[in-house]
């Protein structure tokens, strides 16, 4: 226990659960895709389109239809034995089909980026509340407390969309205030998109904080109060600092769904990155490749979102603390 | 100093305490023994209010402390308590853990907090260890930031739960030692354990405890050369099955 | 695509065709039961064939043309507009319907549009992949005349009125029989309709010429007979 | 006929119960085949996760990454258009919500192994078990039982993201729905979200405790709740 | 019977046993005691193949037992462990954790190892708990069915890897009290264990390790009262430390 040997293997543990994210080329497709993003967004928002037009790729089709069709022709050149050829150029004649939807694309992951974060944010700020009253509640707050888990679990976020969309005021309140809709602020639906997506993440990551403030050692809170801390403060300073710790990888896993859930935000106008998709393959009937892009894109942002989660873990890991049997 | 009167505890339907009354002066160090389950760690928990009584009366300094209008946190700073499995804030260093209640309890800034923390971790023999945290400790280190941590709330009376069964055999000696030495400076404790050599030589009375009875109470000469009460002796007898002809 | 074109409709005689409902009185359920214009002409128009129609399959609409090019179906019978991006995929019969665009408004609003450009600043709607929608995207996003933030997509073109009912948005694009029935049931109104001259086919997989001109003729035994005059009638009601 | 008969919207919500109810019949199958498919992978996966080493290894991970990272609604519509797997909506929608779920319950059931102390292995090995078999008989049982929280919610993500199969058109619950207020007849399209996420509560709540009381009678008498 | 030749053993850089020998004949109980971390678990582990040596031989009636070609599970039905933890099986009732490597090792159809498991739960005076599972036992009661699981195997030897340091003082008795019961029935046993009362009463040998070394070995009488190196003199004080008067 604490030598270096265990926060080595609790290293690994963890690079482990994290699959893919240890390699180095995995490490370089993240950098790419986000210094594609920062310049795009930099140029389409900020400077109003002055590296170059709004939705206008950066990348020439040219070279890489050439490619795909040299490439094309080599491997039937080749005959049986050309295939990897082949591959090779379908997926430069994929990279060549795509460059044209990149733009609008970085636009929709913006969105898409800004829902999650906003999301998962406020609904920790919920679900932290949430999980002490089902551990350390009376048994009032404790049922209040389930009761909303229940609910929002239980139920599909589509149709918590819905209700929030069509048929609460929530849309005419939001578009009265200033601001809404204007400039760099989002129209109503993408706050409304916001509001389920708090509510509803709350429930879920209450469920994993909850779980975690559980496997803190009862003890802790004994010792707590047993040199004069309030309960309540016994859990502040004492129950979460640890709990939440544990509730790391989990959390993690919630930030996860929600980004891909996130696509949900689509069935009431908000113009996030599946919708973009969504709208370009209607219009132009490629659906495979515009699907295959818009996953890659999903994927890119998971595997960021799992990078980043494995950093604060590792940032904020304490000998001894949860990087143990988990 | 310490009086417990007639007090009884039950959980439901078991009756854990029954009646257990005894008295303790300023500067008194009485160790607690009985076997599992007799309610010792019960009748600890009592007097710092982690459990509460069903009946009878605790006093503390003359003060009823087991009215319903004491104030709990008030009294807990009163009281020290260490705990068998240490216990410590296992997110928070060596330092940490000591100032931990200084600082939400009592309210000190940083500086005075963590002065004062370095005193009681140099008493204990761990100035080295401040900034290790709990999983980088020793269990005999471990337990020493407990008893730090107890002491720096600068308590009246100190408890201890078995502060040395969850120990290595050869770390309870620096345990057992650092409480000789408190016992020496003259601190008031009352400690469960079946550390025989520390009873000996350190206890002002030995109380045996069984099934939520005091059964016998005395000075250790008395109550292990010449147990009064036929239980007290066929306890003792079982404790010292495993360490014959040592 | 449309390298083994044909196999879907002549191996066997037998046909399945696709269709997206929630696009009244062209295609819905009722009670269960897919129902609508279009199912009761293609089912006429395949009677008149040696083809026999196996079935139906519901898809969203924006879905019917990969299903088509997937084989998953052989026509598509849902209101579609033969346009040249959907003629370059597939292949349509002759047009059956022809339908212009509706601009649906709020009945006590105080917005009354009388041309394309008076939406312009104006939040307005469609549903995806339909005409309305490239109307708005040719007509109004790409000459500069409507900024792309204000235009909402919706899956359906019933959650478009509904939102135009909350007030999120200032006009609807929908097709004319469309916008006929809503503001026959809803307190909406058609402002004005813009002439695209647009027609409905059925859609068919490229290539498959044999099939397509079954279709054709079928539909032109149908339209010279009485039961396209009937069908009008019982879906469309006045005209 | 007249096209648009005008009904109280919860009257039409009432009189058409039962399309509704046959629309939760096609939920419950879907949800069913893909949890099965998902365990048929996913426990297989998850003990080469922990258990093997090697290319085996890397590759189960890196599928895993992949679905995990991937839309739901994107997997469904490569499956089915892309790479048309079958023609069967059903068929498809299963194999999609199957091996997502088997990327999730292989997290579950790696969780669960690991958490099994490793003196257990240890001491059926001192007995004289070989690997595979101290892994079957002394791990895998005491896994499984721990891995039932975590199944219970990895159902009721499935049972919801069935209704993501309404882009293939596959008449779930969800479709059922749409459909009801999309077909002109009513405007009844809250009270039909309101009346669908009931009966998917139900289900959830049913399922959950359900599986409680599995929980409860497979739990080893005085052992610890997971 | 037992035979460790010049043992090396490391982990990375870690040297953990360095040029261990010793020899134990068939009857013998031997006691290791020794600091922590000085390699006494990883010497018992050694020796049925939990963990692989580096360097040395290790004889088993004769047989080198650590040749690439040895069956180990062959190995281990000869050689029992028992462990601190206890490690019962937690799914198995007593008796499931006693018959489930009859059944499974050495495929017994169930009535069979049903009669011989009840027969080593009646030898650890457990019969009446035969269908109690762990969590329900006491620490004592599963430190004996631990014992009575090794014994189904019928092995050569037995290895205890600190049996009694997991449990409360006067629990230590009764397991204490089934292990004399083996050395007398002349089990062969090497018992990692600082239980003085067992090491001296029951021990034919004791061996003293420290730092991956054996620094003195010898029967308890020499080692304990005329301790030969400096070494084992000073670790057996701060053994007793704790207990001393006693
Ligand atoms: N929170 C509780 N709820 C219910 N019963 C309890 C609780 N705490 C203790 N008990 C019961 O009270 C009795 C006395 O327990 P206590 O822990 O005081 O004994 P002890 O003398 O400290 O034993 P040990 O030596 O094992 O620590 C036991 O029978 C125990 O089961
Ligand atoms: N699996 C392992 N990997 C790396 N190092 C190990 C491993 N097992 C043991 N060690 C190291 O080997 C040394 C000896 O450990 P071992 O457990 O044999 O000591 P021990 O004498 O049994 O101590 P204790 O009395 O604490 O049980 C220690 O320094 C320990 O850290
Ligand atoms: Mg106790
Ligand atoms: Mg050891």
């Amino acid at each position: 226990m604490g030598t270096p040997e265990s926060t080595t293997s609790g290293r690994t543990l963890r690079a482990r659960a994290a699959g893919l994210t240890d390699q180095p080329l995995t490490l370089l497709t993240v950098g790419v895709f986000w210094t594609w993003l920062v310049v795009r967004w930099t140029n389409d928002f900020l400077l109003d389109g002055a590296l170059i037009e709004r939705n206008t790729s950066f990348f020439p089709v040219g070279p890489f239809e050439a490619a795909a069709a040299t490439l094309g022709a080599l491997a039937a050149s080749l005959g049986p034995v050309g295939f990897p050829v082949g591959w090779l150029a379908g997926f430069f004649e994929f990279l060549a089909a795509s460059i044209p939807y990149l733009p609008q694309l970085a636009t929709g992951v913006w969105a898409t980026i800004l829902l999650t974060v906003l999301g998962i944010a406020l609904g920790f700020l919920i679900a932290v509340p949430l999980s002490v009253a089902r551990v350390y509640g009376g048994s009032a707050t404790r049922l209040l407390a389930l009761g909303y888990t229940e609910l929002f679990r239980g139920t599909p976020l589509l149709a918590q969309l819905f209700v929030l969309y069509f048929a609460t005021p929530l849309t005419t309140i939001i578009r009265e205030l200033p601001a809404v809709g204007t400039g760099f602020i989002p129209a109503q639906a993408f706050w409304v998109a916001v509001i389920a997506f708090m509510l509803n993440s709350a429930a879920y990551q209450s469920e994993y904080i909850r779980s975690a403030l559980n496997s803190v050692p009862e003890g802790q809170l004994t010792a707590a109060r047993a040199i004069g801390l309030s309960k309540v403060d016994g859990i502040r300073h004492v129950v979460l600092p640890q709990g939440l710790r544990y509730a790391i990888p989990g959390w993690s896993n919630e930030l996860v769904y929600l980004i891909k859930y996130s696509s949900l935000a689509s069935f009431i106008t908000v113009r996030e990155l599946f919708e973009r998709t969504d709208a370009i393959a209607s219009e132009t009937y490629r659906y495979t490749e515009l699907f295959v892009l818009a996953g890659l894109l999903y994927l890119a942002l998971v595997i960021s979102a799992s990078l980043v989660m494995e950093y604060v873990e590792d940032r904020v890991a304490i000998p001894g603390l949860g990087t143990t049997s988990r | 100093m310490l009086e417990l009167d007639d007090v009884y505890k039950s959980y439901g339907e078991e009756q854990v305490l029954s009646g257990v009354s005894f008295e303790m002066d300023a500067g008194d160090v009485d160790v607690v023994i009985g076997p599992s389950g007799s309610g010792k760690s019960t009748m600890l928990r009592c007097v710092n209010r982690l459990t509460e009584i069903n009946g009878g009366d605790i006093y503390l300094d003359g003060d009823c402390i087991t009215d319903a209008d004491t104030d709990v946190n008030e009294l807990r700073k009163q009281v020290g308590m260490v705990f068998q499995d240490f216990n410590l804030f296992a997110h928070l260093t060596a330092l940490g853990n000591v100032t931990l209640g200084l600082r939400k309890v009592r309210d000190m800034d940083k500086a005075t907090a963590q002065e004062q923390g370095y005193e009681h971790l140099e008493q204990v023999g761990l100035l080295d260890q401040a900034d290790s945290y709990p999983a980088e400790l020793s269990g005999g280190q471990k337990q020493r930031v407990g008893i730090a941590r107890a002491l720096a709330m600068d308590p009246k009376l100190l408890l201890f739960d078995e502060p040395t069964s969850a120990l290595d055999p050869e770390l309870v000696g620096e345990v057992v030692e650092v409480m000789r030495d408190l016992a020496a400076e003259g601190i008031t404790m009352l400690v469960v354990s079946h550390e025989m050599g520390f009873a000996r030589s350190a206890a002002s009375d030995i109380i045996f405890l069984d099934d939520g009875q005091i059964v016998e109470h005395g000075p250790p000469e008395q109550l292990f050369e010449n147990p009064q009460a036929a239980r007290t002796g066929e306890f003792l007898s079982r404790l010292e099955t495993a360490h014959e002809e040592e | 695509f449309g390298g083994g074109g044909g196999d879907g409709g002549d191996g066997s005689t037998e046909i399945t065709a696709g269709t997206a409902p929630g696009f009244p009185p062209f295609e819905m359920k009722q009670d269960g039961e897919l129902v609508g214009f279009d199912i009761d002409l293609l089912e006429a128009v395949v009677d008149e064939t040696d083809y026999t129609l196996a079935g139906w399959e519901e898809f969203e609409f924006k879905s019917l043309i990969p299903a088509l090019t997937n084989e998953n179906i052989d026509v598509v019978a849902a209101g579609m507009t033969i346009n040249d991006e959907r003629d370059e995929t597939i292949d349509f019969t002759d047009p059956y319907y022809s339908s212009n665009q509706a601009i649906v408004v709020r009945e006590d609003g105080d917005f009354s549009p009388a041309s394309l450009s008076d939406l312009s600043g104006r939040a307005i709607g469609a549903q995806k992949g339909t005409t309305g929608e490239s109307t708005i995207q040719s007509e109004l996003i790409e000459p500069g005349n409507l900024d792309e933030s204000n235009y909402n997509s919706y899956g359906n073109y019933v959650l478009a009125v509904e939102d135009l009912q909350n007030g999120n948005i200032d006009a609807v694009v929908i097709d004319e029989p469309v916008a006929q029935t809503f503001a026959a049931q809803r307190p909406v109104a058609i402002a004005f309709t813009y002439e695209t001259g647009e027609n409905f086919g059925f859609g068919v997989r490229d290539g498959d010429d044999e099939f397509t001109q079954a279709l054709n003729d079928g539909l032109s035994t149908v339209r010279d007979g009485s039961t396209y005059q009937d069908l009008t009638n019982k879906w469309f009601g006045q005209q | 006929m007249p096209p648009f008969p005008l009904q109280s919207d919860w009257a039409f919500v009432a009189g058409n119960l039962d399309l509704l109810l046959a629309g939760t019949g096609i939920t419950i199958g879907l949800t069913a085949a893909s949890i099965l498919l998902g365990f048929l992978l996913g426990f297989p996966a998850g003990a080469v996760e922990v258990y093997s080493r090697g290319p085996l290894k890397r590759a189960v991970e890196s599928a895993g990454v992949v679905l995990r990272g991937t839309p739901l609604l994107v997997i469904i519509i490569l499956l089915f258009f892309g790479l048309s797997v079958s023609s069967s909506a059903f068929v498809t929608a299963t194999i999609a919500l199957g091996l997502r779920s088997a990327a999730y319950q292989s997290q579950i059931f790696r969780g669960a192994l690991q958490s099994v102390d490793e003196g257990q292995l240890e001491a059926a090995r001192a007995i004289g078990m070989g690997r595979l078999q101290a892994i079957r008989s002394v791990v895998v049982p005491q896994a499984l039982r721990r891995s039932v929280p975590g199944f219970q919610n990895e159902f009721t993500i499935v049972l919801k993201d069935t209704s993501i199969a309404i882009v293939i058109g596959l008449g779930e619950l969800l479709t059922v729905g749409q459909n009801l207020y999309q077909g002109g007849q009513s405007t009844a399209a809250l009270e039909i979200f309101l009346t669908v996420s009931l009966i998917y509560f139900v289900l959830t709540f049913v399922t959950n405790r359900s599986l409680d009381y599995v929980d409860d009678h497979f739990s080893i008498p005085g052992g610890e709740r997971a």
